[in-house]
């Protein structure tokens, strides 16, 4: 699955975006989260804070308990400051 | 049926031609209201503000948003752009132009999509300080949310 | 110290002009909002409005209201710009021109100046109807008077 | 004393302003118009309906109990639909 991170995530973890492969029953978006947060010190310090983390699939946001189901794009981001 | 016109843009913008592009060749419009949000200098210790977007993302939710508008209002025309990019102290960031045969309805429609934007456009502001390291994120405003929460 | 800017014309307006007019070589403004007032043809039954004024109370009228907002708001820029005279629906009647530091300052003191100048300032509209004899004046509005009573 | 009238009130008396001089005794502006309203057909038609009348006095919107005091300018026009 393609995941991407933007703003201070982005510049945590070093990097835009990536290639995913979600252990087998990760069914949420709160859960490939957390698996991320696993994946190295970096994306600890990234998703250190997870409940402010926001989270879109397939463009759309989407609530932490939303399941992935068959997205193709999975994005996390800080709180929006545009406008 | 109104289609709303939306765009993500690292070029500036001019608004005046974005409202003649709404009301031109009409006359069932009363009312044409403008939001032009700007950078400002921080007292002058801001020298630029860098805009990440979520390309895809960003253009898809402000025309969800300018639909909503329209869902709400009686509108003949919704206009947003959002730059993109580095963005200079005085310079635009946003633009909202909404039309109505009606002032009220102009009035409220562009003040909800300053407000329902602020909270659901993927776009987010880093500050370059004139002095010292390039800074921080700009930290999302509790009121940005309540404001969005009036609607 | 803001001074407000204020006319009272028959020639059309230019709303962007009139933007940059308060901006221009500022950096402490976050948000411009403008309102233009058009005349509607109202189902192309409209031929022309003619908008009498009071000369000179229709200024001082204007620069009161401009005052009031600037003693209600935080504004760094108003500019009101009445237009009299026969007016064509598509035409623009009013501009209201306000900015400031922050989004909420600009909108609400845009919308108040709207309510407040329909109440106070010495216009009247008649309407000239595409058949028939130069029509009846405008009535005002129940509605304009609850709206200004908002503030 | 320079007299103003504007829209229908305008056309219904048939001139925009004139010199009058009002009765000794006459206080405020309310009186002031109950006088013009005396003075002839056209008169008794533009203010017929008087609650309805704004009046201004030196340029300024006042109240009908307001006094003419030492004003110069007093002018008589229907509700405002500018805007």
């Amino acid at each position: 699955m393609k995941v991407l991170y933007f703003a201070w995530l982005r510049e945590r973890i070093g990097k835009a975006e990536e290639e995913i492969t979600f252990p087998p029953g990760t069914r949420t978006v709160g859960e490939a989260m957390a698996h991320l947060a696993l994946l190295g010190e970096e994306y600890a310090y990234a998703f250190e804070n997870p409940s402010i983390i926001r989270i879109a699939l397939d463009r759309r946001h989407v609530p932490h308990d939303c399941p992935l189901g068959t997205a193709r794009e999975l994005a996390f981001f800080p709180p929006m400051t545009g406008g | 049926m109104v289609v709303p016109l939306v765009r993500v843009q690292a070029e500036t913008f001019d608004p005046a031609a974005e409202s003649r592009r709404i009301t031109q060749g009409r006359t069932d419009i009363g009312a044409v209201v403008t939001f032009t949000g700007l950078c400002r200098s921080e007292g002058g210790s801001l020298a630029a503000l860098e805009l990440e977007h979520y390309p895809g993302m960003a253009e898809d939710e402000l025309l969800r948003v300018a639909g909503e508008a329209l869902s709400r209002w009686p509108l003949q025309g919704v206009t947003i752009l959002h730059r993109f990019g580095r963005i200079a102290p005085g310079d635009d960031i946003v633009l909202v132009v909404t039309a109505s045969a009606h002032r009220r309805a102009a009035f409220e429609s562009a003040d909800f999509l300053m407000d329902y934007l602020k909270t659901r456009a993927p776009f987010w502001k880093k500050e370059h300080p004139v002095c010292g390291e390039p800074g921080g994120w700009v930290a999302a405003k509790t009121a940005d949310d309540q404001a969005a929460g009036r609607w």
